[in-house]
């Protein structure tokens, strides 16, 4: 596999698409184009030259140098890759939906209307939250939501000028600390206790009249369930803050325990996790907020603040509408009400699976989780830090610390000799507090067989690291590149976003990166 | 109940699985969680999910025929609408080739080496845009356009330590309200710049006057107006001015209008955003769309950049090869202190922008522009035809969107063309200086001749009585 | 002219290709045509083929709408009609792995190496349907199921060297017509054998009647009957009939009620042909569908089978490999000896039909098969308890497919309920013993019980008045 | 590369879908299932027990395993195997489409039959016949009903019993003679000249009064423009006998010349050549037929004779009908009207395309023909047989004989030689008349780069040839697996035409096939 850049492939005069071209009549009736002579293009882009058959064959081939969840598991811990079931894709993909403008009148979108307020609603129970917005992008959107919220309730409430901090875990995810920053808080990290909770006596320490709110995911990063969860909770709301849930893992109990009745205020969910929405390579998600009714102020509460607008039903009408966000609202977070595809895809997923289905999936993501550590348990390479007797939700995070103080191999490592087997690495070197960390991830769609083979060939890549110390730096061997170059990557003398950049170094016209 | 989507959930497998770990039973997995708050299979089972139980797929089938079958397209002819989204021309090869399952089910190409056709992908994505407007570094996509508004000009605070931030008083009201809320959370504060009445130009005067006090982080404009239609000529002097004032210039532009158009990299500006959406995408009644961001080969812009970067590098045995790069600016490395919390993005989309640009090529996007101007001015002049109607409104050039003043309600008038089965624009009444008379036309190569002619045909019948 | 689809159309490109070639112009490339029926461009050009000029995407898109929305979508509820084709639920993976493009932009694998995917796939599909009929043999697809019949019949006149073919009275007449076809490039005569008029059943006494003159190829039936929809309680004894007479025994068989019924291959069959339609393939007006083909493990009849087989074996390397088998029986091999003119087949449709038994397994195939059974049988029991309707009109046993008599005329009553927004079923009349007042209903799994409720109330309106 | 078989991942109990499945209130009502108790089956057909996730990944590797269109360039000689638009995509697979029965009312397919009807107007035109049917579902079917309206045609005229014979030349198609016998003639093979046209002398003495008709492609599998075609009609039609046209080969002469021109009296096209129906990995294809209004007897035509149902346009009604065959009619090839999906996407190439599209992709797959023939010129590897100096038209037919008199390797090796360079091998040794073929045709979908590859990959393996004679068999070694054991494949004891015959092998329930 060498496939060149598009832009090597152009030669001058090809052409990959005939769009519309106005007729003769409209050419004359209008005459030559006219535009502000100072703010006409003088040279075109330099975009590519290649027929229809060459972009086809030249995308075709660069999938085949990716990988999905179609082609086999992708246990990246937190991430929740789960199957993406192609019913869904059936509506998601309904090429109808292409023309449905965000404007259009409410009475001539009914259907999707009906399937955004469906979604709205059944993420309140699956939550147990008391009003849901489908409106934000993705989850760290949800999170922004959720701190702007935060400072909205405390600004109605007057107390923002003291309220200046979020606590966070030291196990959070790093969107937890980025969004609490782009609120314009001050982010206090509490550490995790041995058993895997959150040290109490730390967070009452954090805890005072400056606390605004705390950003928490349960189950945790390390996959355990936050056992003084109630606690932390009625802690928070005595110091006069919020309690903010980090949906990402909510798959870990999915069926089991709801954010609302931890008595979280705020809650977002992912719906390319749990909900099953593809991830795309990157994206698009879709991260929906859902709120309890806390009140803010007489008759404000926290509903009246989130975000962008909202699928409400009109019974006198008999019709679902758009309403925009009303005066309390923290206001829009884009221009339009939603990743409609993405909801319409989770809203497929949630009927196929009803509350029955949702609680399985949970329910097997945990067993997998669990079944894996079992097969892993006692190996001298690998180590499972914090709380070992307790069961693992949605995913275990291990730790090859002992196998690098053995064999020099880090877990950087034994990512590549997993992908050198065909197999997706796991999130590695997080969370932060274990070292060496191979964070895995399941979820309820891999086979036995599949999480077996996992195990076989990490407890493979300890004796092979063992046997010959050098083996794992060659790794890997069988996929489309070697191990890559970070260095030369990210070097303000060589670092290339763009095609653009290297032309135009190669001409001698950008200097380094300064 | 075993599931296709669970491949474990067979009760013999289950069972297996927990007898070799020694449980005794699935519940005794969740043993930690507080009594008080676990709910019991026959709670949880009871609320109102979904229909309350699975539908088998011919029952989800249904659902979706339904569901398909509530709604109105209108595609003969498309709506007249723009605001920031656009109907435009689809090839069809760009949703064939996203949607193959390699790219729609993969994530963020965190391992490189088994990922490198989709960061490939993504570099060009990166270096095609960087091609059309002609800055050197673009990430791999931000939500849309009004969100990578919010983050630059959170960046913009961030790279000058200051707080005002200027905007034109016709730029996009949604967008407005998406940079304020973004405002609102990094302590931004938004003012607006008079805008000519006549022109729809930014009135350089005010703008003098309100970057004299000193403390602008950034002035930001549309390119072409998105509410307006406006080619704004004073953009340069503009640029000229808030640099002069030591602030940021950042431009946000509709892409395909850049075939036409001098690029912002080519008129000083600091930051470009954007929304791919008219590089392929649909509508999709609100999204997915795709936020374009770019800024110029300055360290201190593209180290205070958000989002996530494809770059080009070598592997180990010096062949091409592409990572991840400059990850020190992102939430997972330093959370806190990130440039942004964005993780998940748009990457798909941001593929399929780059397979439209590729099929069109440098010619292809040219004539799609062009035909955008065309069939806009053909509207226009047709529409001025009509009685009581001043179309174009504003003086200035325009692309695709015009506005229009009629001799009736806008509101009106919309409504009664869609009675007889036309979408047409976006009333303007309450925004700017605008009246309830008028209203944003759209026009672009996704409409024909005829399209334009039966619009108007019908809004003389409508307006006429 | 460039053309997006011909990437060397370019003027510039094929004016280097043939100065390289030293040719003058395109036109000397075509000097051996004479000159009296060679076209100009002009001429040529001027031939009302499409529009006679060249669409853009977009108009060709415009196109494909209006087409689409001339046509009429039941889906709810489907129609209640078969005939050889059925409505049926599929899964929504099907399509979405036989669109993807290595497969679908294949040819056939004469090069095995580089399409072993391919090949394992058509070898998966002929290994499942040999599962589901007991037979060892099936080839990787013919056309349909009555050019299926054609083949077979024209194999059973080149193993037996006989020239008479015996059929049932009721066998489907479009299946008929067709094996007249064959029959009558191969010489081949087809004979009706009497079917029992109350149970739709075939006459063994008229069957050996006519197996007595000794000089019959085969003898054909369907399995459930497509046109009555009866299995057949005297299949088995025919079968031993025909064997006695030294004939073959061919066996036309509805795949999906094999999961409920004794296999062909069980049954003492031949060949078993069949429509591979109901696993996985939509209706689409008309085709692609899917000729199903299996013989049983017998040197005469395998090597005399029409079309292509792929077959297992191993690589230079001892690996498990597949390659094409037994091409000497193939046109491109010998030629005028071949068992069959067929070499592009239906492959792609075969492929689905792997994904569907797959996806379904055999509980879901029995589930499919059940679910028939019970809709269609509760179709029966109501339309039994409206006034002059007799259902189902013949007293064997059915899955899916069930004659009625009505107390009018089928095709007015089927125009009522058209018009009520209903396809009913397929009226009889002039087919064997069946009146006007007859017709064939389909119901399956795709219909639920508010759709056959719906038929029946409407039935009862559009009956009574 | 190693994919188990579908049936070797099954797993008991697992289920890839949840068909629909009747109300307890049907069940109730209707009573248990009651099937003839002779006739139910008593154990389940062994089909595999596998996950919907499973069956996704399993084909998705395999179709990785595949190799199209849209990975590279298929050069496969009379196999016009050119790139399909996925515009036309966009129509044939609209989920709507799936739900339209054959037997609805015409009223109801108005939007269908008009782009029948369309397909059946332009292919007239195309081929300069009179009347054209899209019914037969391939080539070779629309050759078998070509030869059904010659039997049809002669026994009409009474003269069936002694027109027993149907000529086609040396270099035609296997299916000619294939599809000559399926409709009961003798076969009578006529040679090509020096020249590369049918040797007229042979011709003549050939032609007599058991003459039914000629089948004859042109271009001629040698891509060569069959120069005495007005001498060759003649002669047949003062034989009595009918011409008939195999279209396989018609993107050679497109827009330049048309078979009714040449006086033919029924001729094919194929839609998944010429007109861009893609393949599937060997079907569905599209092979409608066309005649001239050549008259059997008073009144009666050879349109009369065409096979299966057409649709027709009712002026009065304004509608269009589908009209059934009538009494001359050959009758039905097939149980429906055609394989509607393929005419479709036909229907959008032919409007994107229009006349003028059609004729520039005929020309520019001659350019790149004769393009190739120049590169490969001289070279010592590969000759040209027959009139090298005649322009090819559609394809070319080297000759690797120079290369194995000079190294042993065979064309079949120099096929193995390309698949191993990522290249998809030629036809090989086809027309018969050549040794060692190649039969080359890259149609209009490639690029100049690729066929300077191509050559360049030949010229290669010429030379890797003459240094190393072994290599060549050892090739190739690139692909997923390496060369196959063909002997194994066909010999009766090991032949396996699928599971089943392993499965009752390996348990010595099966003999060698006898």
């Amino acid at each position: 596999w060498d496939e060149p850049l598009i832009t090597e492939m152009s030669r001058p005069g090809r052409r990959g698409a005939l769009p519309p071209r106005p007729g003769e009549d409209v050419v004359k009736a209008v005459g030559p184009i006219q535009l502000p002579r100072t703010l006409a293009r003088d040279s075109p882009p330099s975009l590519p030259e290649v027929s229809e058959v060459e972009v086809v064959r030249h995308y075709t081939r660069l999938s085949q140098m990716a990988y999905g969840v179609d082609n086999g598991p992708i246990p990246l811990g937190s991430c929740t890759m789960k199957y993406n079931p192609r019913v869904a894709a059936r509506l998601a993909f309904d090429p109808r939906l292409e023309t449905l403008h965000p404007l259009q009148d409410d009475e001539t979108v009914q259907g999707v209307l009906e399937a955004i307020y469906m979604v709205q609603e059944w993420l309140k129970h699956i939550t147990g939250m008391d009003a849901c917005t489908v409106h934000p992008a993705a989850g760290s959107q949800g999170e922004l939501a959720g701190v702007l919220m935060i400072k909205r309730f405390h600004e109605i409430r007057g107390e923002l000028d003291k309220r200046r901090v979020i606590i966070v875990p030291d196990s959070a995810h790093g969107t937890n600390p980025a969004s609490a920053a782009m609120g314009g808080f001050q982010v206090v990290e509490v550490p995790t206790g041995d058993d895997g909770n959150v040290d109490m006596e730390a967070l009452k320490a954090a805890l005072g009249g400056d606390t605004a709110g705390l950003m928490i995911t349960n189950p945790s990063t390390l996959g355990l369930f936050e056992e003084n969860i109630l606690d932390i909770a009625r802690l928070v709301h005595e110091a006069g803050g919020l309690l903010y849930y980090d949906g990402a893992n909510l798959n870990g109990i999915i069926g089991r325990a709801r954010p609302g009745d931890m008595e979280f205020d705020i809650a977002h969910v992912n719906l390319h996790k749990t909900f099953s929405v593809p991830h795309g390579g990157g994206g698009p998600g879709s991260g929906p907020v859902c709120v309890r009714r806390v009140e803010a102020a007489p008759g404000v509460t926290l509903e009246d603040l989130l975000p962008g607008p909202r699928v409400v039903y009109s019974e006198d009408e008999g019709l679902y509408r758009v309403r925009p966000p009303g005066r309390w609202s923290v206001g829009r977070l884009r221009a339009w009400i939603a990743n409609t595809l993405a909801v319409l895809w989770a809203y497929v997923y949630i009927l196929a699976m009803g509350p029955q289905g949702l609680r399985l999936a949970g329910e097997v993501a945990v067993v997998n989780t669990n079944y894996f550590i079992k097969l892993m348990e006692g190996h001298w390479g690998y180590s499972l830090p914090y709380a070992p007797g307790r069961p693992r939700k949605h995913e275990a995070v291990l730790s090859a610390k002992p196998l690098k103080r053995e064999t020099g191999a880090t877990a950087e490592d034994v990512a590549k000799g997993l992908l050198d087997a065909g197999l997706y690495a796991p999130t590695i070197y997080f969370p932060l507090i274990v070292e060496e960390a191979l964070m895995i991830e399941f979820t309820e769609s891999e086979t036995k067989e599949n999480i077996e083979a996992y195990a076989a060939r990490l407890k493979e890549i300890a004796e092979e690291a063992r046997r010959d110390p050098s083996t794992p730096k060659k790794w890997p061997r069988n996929t489309s590149s070697a191990r890559v170059d970070n260095v030369r990557a990210n070097h303000p003398r060589t670092v290339t976003p763009t095609w653009r950049v290297e032309v135009l170094r190669r001409q001698g016209r950008l200097g380094p990166l300064r | 109940m075993e599931h296709p989507w669970i491949p474990n959930s067979h009760r013999a497998v289950l069972d297996e699985m927990l007898e070799a770990m020694g449980v005794s039973s699935v519940d005794d997995l969740y043993r930690d969680i507080p009594p008080s708050i676990k709910l019991s299979p026959e709670e949880w089972d009871s609320l109102p999910i979904g229909e309350g139980r699975p539908l088998r797929e011919a029952e989800v089938l249904a659902r979706i025929e339904r569901l398909l079958s509530r709604n109105r397209y209108f595609t003969d002819p498309p709506p007249f609408m723009g605001g920031g989204v656009w109907p435009r021309y689809i090839p069809s090869a760009v949703k064939a080739l996203i949607s193959r399952g390699e790219f729609l089910t993969a994530y963020t190409p965190y391992q490189a080496e088994i990922s490198q056709g989709l960061m490939q992908a993504l570099f060009e994505y990166q270096s095609l845009v960087a091609e059309l407007l002609e800055m050197e570094v673009v990430n791999a996509s931000l939500y849309d356009w009004s969100s990578a508004v919010g983050e630059a000009i959170l960046m913009a605070r961030r790279v000058t330590r200051r707080e005002r931030v200027l905007v034109p008083e016709t730029m996009n009201p949604l967008h407005l309200e998406t940079a304020a809320s973004y405002a609102y959370g990094g302590g931004v504060k938004i003012e607006e710049v008079r805008v000519d009445r006549e022109t729809g130009f930014i009135d350089l005067e005010d703008l003098e006057r309100k970057l004299s006090h000193g403390d602008t982080a950034a002035l930001y404009m549309e390119y072409p107006s998105s509410y307006t239609g406006v080619i704004d000529e004073n953009i340069e002097a503009a640029g000229e001015a808030v640099h002069r004032a030591g602030g940021l210039f950042i431009l946000g532009v509709e892409p395909v209008s850049m075939a036409l158009l001098k690029p912002p990299g080519r008129l000083g500006a600091d930051v470009a955003v954007g929304d791919g959406q008219p590089l392929g995408l649909g509508l999709n009644y609100g999204g997915p769309y795709l936020g374009v961001f770019a800024v110029r080969w300055e360290g201190r812009l593209v180290r205070q950049m958000p989002g996530r970067l494809i770059g080009m590098t070598v592997d180990a045995e010096g062949r091409r090869a592409f990572a991840m790069i400059l990850q020190t600016r992102e939430q997972h490395i330093r959370r806190a202190k990130a440039t942004s919390n964005i993780t998940t993005n748009e990457a798909l989309m941001a593929i399929a922008a780059a397979v439209y640009l590729s099929l069109l090529g440098p010619q292809g996007l040219r004539e799609v522009a062009e035909a955008s101007w065309y069939m806009s001015h053909y509207a226009a002049r047709k529409l001025s035809e009509l009685e009581g109607v001043s179309a174009p409104l504003l003086r200035g050039e325009f692309i695709m969107d015009f506005t229009v003043r009629l001799p009736i309600d806008a509101a009106e008038a919309r409504r009664r063309l869609l009675e007889k089965g036309v979408l047409a624009g976006i009333p303007l009444g309450g925004f700017s200086f605008f009246t309830r008379n008028d209203m944003l036309l759209t026009v672009t190569e996704a409409h024909s001749k005829r399209h334009v002619d039966l619009l108007v045909d019908l809004l003389d019948s409508v307006l006429g009585g």
